[in-house]
């Protein structure tokens, strides 16, 4: 990696930005400056105003405070196509593409070329397309449909249009998030070519080595704040993960050390035809079994699997012994299982409905009395109290759950599930986007229903959490399990290296 | 409120409801009532719905019957979905006359009957012979199935036609009185038939329509179409020759004979039985026939040579 | 529309990979299919009624379809962004009787003032169904829907009993209908040339394509800075103007009009755009499929006449040829979607 | 739209004002119009369409929409008149044309759920297909002869009062869905599908069974009004009801519902009922022109939409001037 001699003239700088969402705090006060002839890596734990900064810089939000300087004069964006005409040109962190378009449209809409009568110039546009996703090495044209490709083609696609316009900044969320390493490597040549053309980078993600690989300068946020930021050369992997986390784990994950009881769930050998392949674990009464990796690794797919959301295309699923089969998810919580969504939002809440109705929406049925009329004070006592053992912050049962900061709403989701009174809790990223105080009492929480004998899946992006929560973790890295720890095993390092799918080591 | 106000003979509050208020024919009769009602110093008004459908008219029926008018004048859609609406309206005092298109007949007291049923149907089948001296295929083009007073038209058409033993009744098509529907259904027609030699239309909106089609695909003179049809809406093809001759009792006469049955009824100087007599202004005298018909005259027929005279 | 089949065979020159041509193929498969059915109609019917393909026939169906094709248009532009206009008919319907009533009232009005006049109310009205839908924020169904009602109100207001006979306009109006040009129908040519225009337009400018865009993914619209609001707005005026002007051919064609023109149209518009393989939820379809499933219909209606089938029977067809459309048009996409699926790991 | 939901409450203080003015315009408009036959004709007028609103009110709150509804009265109707035409028993002829109906719904059902095509257009496609049928099979006749009994329970009023027959069915109807919709756990499914798909399917909602009954109910719904409609016009014809899709609908939405799903009760939808139904009648008593009808309603049903959200916008605008903020807040305190 080539020691760059920082320019003299930043390109863009951020100064003392500020964003709200609603009551939730995304950036405090935060600083960052782009130089030409710079990688500039931006690290954080999930919910750490990462993406929040990149909005910002790509005209999609406008900051509450704080003043964005391009070649030394303030500017104030207020739409995305600003942005674009100050050649900054932005990679968002989920895909922003047109379905029903092809990859050559979806590359230059709203710029295509042009011919002499002013028509759209389709020859050109194929051709050029075709050009550069050629320098991407992928396995589609510019002619391919879009509907047709996947996610991880979709990533490219997105990265390929921000590579089309001539830009002098660009910004990457999370590009490499699910590409093979065949394909990261590929973009990482182009990366490297465009900063020898004086383009400046801002690349964010999740993996070190990646960041230690290409950035020559590294930023560091924690919880919407500025923390530290330096050269590469003058940083570790290690010093870097204790910016990330910067607390003593042990204070904020009280797990406590319980007796494991008999095995409730049993996989063997489950695949899903693209998603993951042979997976196989046991989860125990009053364990908590950690399941660990990148973005994509196919967690979510697995827990979904196991709810009855997708089903399986082979594999066994014992529950207590007994093989189910499970087609939906009422089938599943009929068979006392319980899954908290990624994406509390879109698929753990029902925002218009006051937190009561969101605490017994599984259980409306049982509260019902004759012919299913809800016996609404049965409701009550029963989200009343959830609301206090969760110690939900809110004006009440009665409030709408649109109106809850993160964490919250978190709570609510897992209050929902508990209603249930289910044999085994799959989690899903339980703490993302949640803020510190939120976070350790969701901690808490988790860890007591443990203690009292639930069988626990633990599903989360942040190492931290895993290593301070779970008993035993599963590694999964595209789709496969590489490694599994003892919570006594278990490192950053080693769980990190089996993450990113390089040398499996076990025990 | 007393629903059945309004019956003091001395009032006159005559209502006509059209099978649609948007269409010509019924315009013109409309004239000839207002005609009457200034004669005899009574209020007239017309109200109906605006597509010739038969539940659209009960409302009207209803609404009428609230209003408490002392006589409704209809021209029934479907001679059975109005009649219960229209029985109310008689159990209110309310006095029911149909003109045009009778109802069921103990839903109203008398029925003005433009022309005899078996007049029209006869002499239409004639006048169509005459012009495609008595040989090759004819269709109808009638306005709904449940016409009555088309079907009893087409029924008398069919008896007559059993004279020409070298013409034959093809097809009766439905054009709804609907003018898009009818224009479509000859074109149907004229493609169904390539031999087809003529078409006969018993109603305004049809024979309107069907020379319409007939003179854009240039088939006029080639087919022959008689019908029914007020001269305003035909002048110009009596004049081109796509229509030689139509017919027509005067429509105006109709809604002014109407007037006056409704007003004598309103009045008390009939109640609808047979053998009864009445003197409709200019019209002369008329007496009611059997299961309460009156009859209002032979049709008239149209040609180049007349049309002129004609203004409805 | 010719354009569109240009590309198609430059398609057809390269052809990368097997998956690739597969997925081209499915790209126009919704036209080609169309054309298949035709076809088969065609050849089924002409085989006991060779009177069907004889060529007056064939110009009776198009000039059957001509105005509606006119109307389908610029629905097409409206279902594309993702809304759909519901008043066309009651726009077709009131300009009808207007420019009819305007030749009743002023006689000896120039026809070019009528036509103004004409699209000048059409625009007018789609301006307010547009203003309603992007910048009132009311879902396009429901003002269209309120529209519908409304315009086709103004129309009986200002109709009443009254109707427009044949000799209350100029010969000359009614040429318009039946004038043609080296022999075709003046109709005919009208609606080609315009649905050739807006398909050239929505292939070949970036206006064009942003149509699909915000029909395909609003928000990535938006972070393509893409203004929406505007492009709505600009659909639903063309959708109106295009209503208006099929509203005076409506008079010149038909001749005798009155409040009713047009009633019950919409259906038969929005039928043939949905079986031209637009989809209803936008982003994707294209004119020339769109005038096809007009003509399909056309089709199904003429033949059934020529059959001697009672017409009875039509609205029945016209029901199974749009459920047909979904179906294979939705079985389809799942079919290419799955074949893709199973590419990664 | 989001913060719209606040003014639900507001929208239908509205609709009740609306119904008053609706009322007072009808008296003041004609003498007759509080008479209690006239009213007694209102009801009797609705009876097709306040049956209807109710399957639709539930359908389009878990955000599909069914245009069919008339069709498939048409159909039923047809279906029962054919039947008596040629001699089979009344029951049988009911009994046949509720059938039909049910399976006219279930099959829309079974296209939207099981093959995942869009309401819109399936419902579309079967508005046309089921009228077709209905011409196919009675084409241009219409089926009149109905027994006295059967004319009597469409088009008269139970003994001694005004209230026509049909008005009861749709009073216990409407009694049962507003307590399934706002009483029971079911209701509270309907508006969680049509709040949130993913979600409702994440709780173990059966979204697609569910979406499945209710079209089923629609169309069964639809041929009890097929059998009313028949008996009340003691005339079965293939174009009965033709267009009545679009009053069910403009009802529906008037009383507050989102096309969106998720959102708008059945008070609100019987207020619009009412409103609607009054505001036509008081129209016709009033000897205005057909159209003034159709042109009052078409307004409403865009305003019914466009005034919450200009309510809205609004009130952004002045969140944002500082200065009206505290009034605001005060505001919405007050309404909640
Ligand atoms: N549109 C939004 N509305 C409300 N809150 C938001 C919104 N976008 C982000 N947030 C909140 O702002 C905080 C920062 O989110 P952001 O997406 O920037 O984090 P991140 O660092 O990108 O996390 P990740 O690594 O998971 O992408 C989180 O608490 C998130 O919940
Ligand atoms: N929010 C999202 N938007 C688009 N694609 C996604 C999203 N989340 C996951 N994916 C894709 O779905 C596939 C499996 O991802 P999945 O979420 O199961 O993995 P994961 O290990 O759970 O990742 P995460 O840490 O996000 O939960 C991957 O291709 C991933 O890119
Ligand atoms: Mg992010
Ligand atoms: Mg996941």
């Amino acid at each position: 990696m080539d020691v760059t001699h920082a320019p003299t003239h930043p390109l863009i700088e951020l100064r003392d930005i500020t964003k709200h969402f609603g009551g939730a705090q995304a950036l405090r006060e935060v600083h960052l400056t782009l130089y030409p002839h710079e990688v500039h890596a931006l690290v954080g734990e999930n919910g750490a105003g990462k993406s929040t900064l990149v909005k910002i810089l790509a005209g999609v939000h406008t900051p509450d405070a704080g003043t964005m300087l391009v070649d030394s004069t303030p500017v104030v964006l207020h739409a995305p196509n600003q942005a674009q005409r100050l050649g900054i040109s932005v990679i968002h962190q989920h895909p922003t593409l047109f379905p029903d378009l092809d990859v050559a449209e979806n590359v230059f809409m709203g710029r295509h070329p042009l011919g002499p009568l002013g028509q759209v110039d389709w020859k050109r546009m194929y051709s050029s397309v075709d050009a550069l996703l050629a320098t991407l090495g992928v396995q589609f044209t510019a002619r391919t449909p879009l509907r047709s490709l996947s996610v991880a083609d979709q990533q490219l696609v997105e990265i390929a249009k921000a590579l089309n316009v001539r830009a002098r900044v660009l910004v990457m969320d999370e590009p490499t998030a699910s590409l093979s390493s065949r394909e990261v490597t590929e973009l990482f040549s182009i990366v490297r070519r465009l900063r020898e053309q004086n383009v400046a980078i801002l690349f964010v993600s999740h993996r070190l080595e990646e960041i230690f690989e290409l950035a020559d300068r590294i930023t560091i946020f924690r919880d919407g704040g500025f923390v530290f930021s330096a050269p590469t050369a003058e940083l570790t992997p290690d010093a870097v993960i204790r910016y990330m986390v910067g607390r003593e784990m042990a204070t904020l994950f009280p797990k406590q050390a319980t007796t494991l009881g008999a095995a409730v769930l049993s996989v063997k050998h489950l695949s899903r035809a693209g998603k993951f392949r042979d997976i196989s674990f046991e989860v125990h009464q009053g364990e908590i079994l950690g399941l660990a990796g990148l973005v994509g690794a196919g967690r979510t797919e697995v827990a979904q699997a196991l709810f009855g959301i997708d089903r399986p295309d082979n594999g066994e699923i014992q529950l207590g012994g007994e093989p189910v089969q499970i087609d939906s998810p009422a089938k599943a919580m009929q068979l006392g299982l319980a899954y908290v969504p990624e994406d509390r939002l879109t698929q753990g809440l029902i925002l218009e409905f006051p937190i009561r109705s969101n605490i017994t929406s599984p259980i409306w049925q049982k509260i019902s009395r004759w012919f299913g009329l809800l016996d609404f004070a049965r409701e009550r006592s029963i989200a009343q109290d959830f609301f206090q053992r969760l110690s939900i912050r809110a004006q009440g049962i009665n409030q709408r759950t649109q109106s809850l900061s993160g964490g919250n709403q978190q709570k609510v989701v897992l209050a929902k599930w508990l209603t249930t009174k289910p044999k085994l809790l799959m989690l899903d990223e339980p703490t993302r986007g949640v803020d510190i105080g939120a976070k350790a009492e969701v901690h808490r929480i988790v860890s007591d229903l443990a203690a009292e004998g639930l069988a626990i899946i633990l599903i989360s992006s942040e190492l931290p959490e895993v290593l301070g929560m779970a008993d035993r973790i599963l590694v999964m890295h595209e789709g496969r399990i590489t490694a599994e720890f003892d919570r006594a095993a278990a490192t950053q390092e080693n769980v990190m290296t089996a993450a990113t799918g390089q040398v499996t080591h076990g025990n | 409120g007393s629903g059945g106000g309004g019956t003091t003979a001395a009032t006159l509050n005559i209502a006509f409801l059209p099978k649609a208020v948007n269409n010509p024919y019924f315009d013109s009769a409309a004239a000839g009532a207002q005609k009457a009602a200034a004669e005899l110093k009574g209020q007239f008004k017309q109200v109906g719905p605006s597509d010739a459908v038969a539940s659209e008219q009960v409302p009207y029926i209803q609404t009428l019957t609230t209003q408490g008018v002392s006589a409704i004048v209809i021209s029934a859609d479907d001679a059975n979905a109005v009649a219960p609406a229209l029985k109310q309206a008689m159990a209110k005092g309310i006095k029911v006359v149909s003109y045009d298109s009778d109802t069921a007949p103990d839903a109203r007291a008398i029925f003005i009957n433009q022309a005899s049923t078996e007049d029209i149907g006869r002499s239409e089948v004639d006048v169509l012979a005459s012009q495609i001296n008595n040989t090759g295929q004819i269709a109808i083009l009638s306005a709904t199935s449940t016409a009555t007073n088309q079907n009893a038209w087409i029924g008398f058409m069919q008896d007559e036609l059993k004279k020409f033993p070298n013409m034959s009744l093809v097809k009766i098509a439905y054009g709804n009185d609907d003018d898009q529907t009818s224009y479509n259904e000859t074109q149907a027609l004229v493609q169904a038939y390539p031999d087809l030699k003529g078409i006969i239309s018993p109603t305004t909106v049809g024979i309107a329509a069907a020379a319409r089609y007939l003179k854009t695909a240039g088939l006029s003179g080639k087919i022959a179409l008689t019908g029914l049809g007020t001269p305003n809406s035909l002048r110009s093809y009596v004049k081109d020759g796509t229509i030689k001759g139509f017919e027509l009792w005067d429509v105006g006469h109709l809604g002014y004979l109407a007037y006056y049955a409704a007003a004598a009824l309103v009045q008390g100087k009939i109640t609808g039985k047979q053998g009864e007599t009445f003197t409709a202004g200019t019209l002369g005298t008329f007496t009611i026939g059997a299961n309460g018909v009156v009859l209002l005259g032979p049709p008239t027929v149209f040609d180049a040579n007349n049309i002129d005279q004609f203004n409805f | 529309m010719v354009t569109e089949t240009m590309t198609t065979e430059q398609e057809g020159q390269r052809a990368p990979s097997a998956v690739i041509r597969v997925t081209r193929r499915v790209g126009q498969v919704r036209e080609l299919g169309l054309l298949v059915v035709l076809l088969l109609i065609f050849v089924g019917v002409a085989v006991p009624e060779p009177r069907f393909v004889a060529v007056n026939n064939l110009r009776d169906i198009l000039l059957s379809v001509a105005i509606i094709a006119i109307v389908v248009v610029g629905e097409t532009l409206v279902v594309l962004t993702r809304n759909v206009d519901l008043s066309v008919s009651a726009i077709i319907g009131l300009v009808a009787f207007v420019s009819g009533d305007l030749f009743k009232q002023h006689p000896g009005i120039s026809i070019a003032v009528v036509i103004a006049i004409g699209c000048a109310i059409g625009l007018g009205l789609g301006l307010l169904n547009g203003l309603l839908v992007s910048y009132g924020g009311v879902p396009a169904i429901v003002v269209t829907l309120g529209t519908l009602y409304i315009y086709r109100g103004l129309d009986y207001a200002i109709a009443g009993g009254k109707q427009i006979n044949a000799f209350d306009v100029p010969d000359r109006f009614l040429n318009l209908a039946s004038d043609t040009v080296l022999g075709i129908p003046l109709l005919i040519i009208l609606a080609a040339v315009i649905a050739a225009i807006f398909a050239l337009l929505l292939r070949y400018t970036r206006l064009g394509r942003q149509v699909y865009a915000i029909g395909s993914n609003p928000e990535a619209a938006r972070l393509a800075g893409i203004q929406r609001n505007r492009l709505v707005l600009l659909t639903f005026v063309i959708s109106g103007l295009l209503s208006g002007f099929a509203g005076i051919l409506w008079a010149a064609r038909f001749a005798t009009v009155d409040a009713n023109a047009a009633t019950g149209l919409e259906l038969l518009v929005v039928a043939s755009v949905v079986v031209g393989g637009v989809s209803i939820l936008g982003g994707s379809g294209t004119i020339l499929g769109a005038m096809l499933g007009a003509i399909l219909l056309a089709t199904i209606q003429d033949a059934l006449n020529i059959l001697n089938i009672s017409p009875f029977w039509l609205q029945a067809f016209y029901g199974a040829a749009i459920l047909l459309a979904v179906m294979l048009d939705t079985l389809i996409m799942r079919r290419l979607q799955r074949s893709y699926l199973t590419r990664r790991l | 739209m989001r913060r719209a939901i606040r003014l639900i409450s507001l929208w239908e203080a509205l609709l009740v004002a609306l119904l008053l003015g609706a009322v007072v315009l009808g008296s003041s408009l004609s003498p007759y119009f509080l008479n209690s036959n006239n009213l007694s004709n209102v009801l009797s007028d609705l009876s097709e369409k306040s049956l209807m609103i109710l399957s639709m009110l539930l359908i389009i709150i878990v955000g599909e929409i069914d245009l069919s509804v008339a069709s498939i009265l048409g159909l039923s109707s047809v279906v029962l008149g054919d039947l008596w035409m040629h001699n089979a028993p009344l029951a049988v002829c009911i009994a046949a044309a509720l059938a039909v109906g049910t399976l006219a719904g279930f099959i829309n059902g079974l296209l939207v759920t099981a093959l995942g095509l869009p309401s819109l257009v399936v419902t579309l496609g079967t508005l046309a297909l089921y009228r077709g049928c209905a011409y196919i099979v009675l084409g241009q006749l219409a089926v009149s002869n109905f027994p006295d009994g059967f004319t009597t329970f469409g088009f008269g009023s139970i003994p001694g009062t005004l209230i026509p027959w049909p008005f009861v069915i749709f009073v216990v109807l409407a009694v049962i869905v507003i307590l399934v919709l706002h009483g029971s756990w079911i209701g509270r499914q309907l508006y969680t599908i049509g709040n949130n798909q993913v979600a409702a399917r994440f709780a173990g909602i059966r979204v697609a069974r569910i979406k499945l009954i209710l079209f089923t109910i629609s169309g069964f719904i639809s041929g009890l009004a097929g059998v009313i409609f028949t008996a009340r016009f003691s005339s079965a014809r293939a174009d009965n009801a033709l267009g009545f899709e679009l009053d069910v609908i403009t009802i529906v939405l008037l009383g507050g519902v989102s096309i969106f799903g998720g959102r708008g009760t059945l008070p609100g939808v019987i207020i619009a009922l009412f409103v609607v139904g009054i505001l036509r009648n008081a129209v016709a008593l009033a000897d205005f022109p057909t159209e003034t009808q159709s042109i009052i309603v078409g307004g409403l049903l865009v305003l019914s939409v466009l005034g919450p959200n200009a309510i809205v916008r609004l009130q952004n605008w002045l969140t944002r001037k500082r200065v009206f903020a505290t009034l605001i807040t005060y505001v919405q305190r007050s309404r909640t």
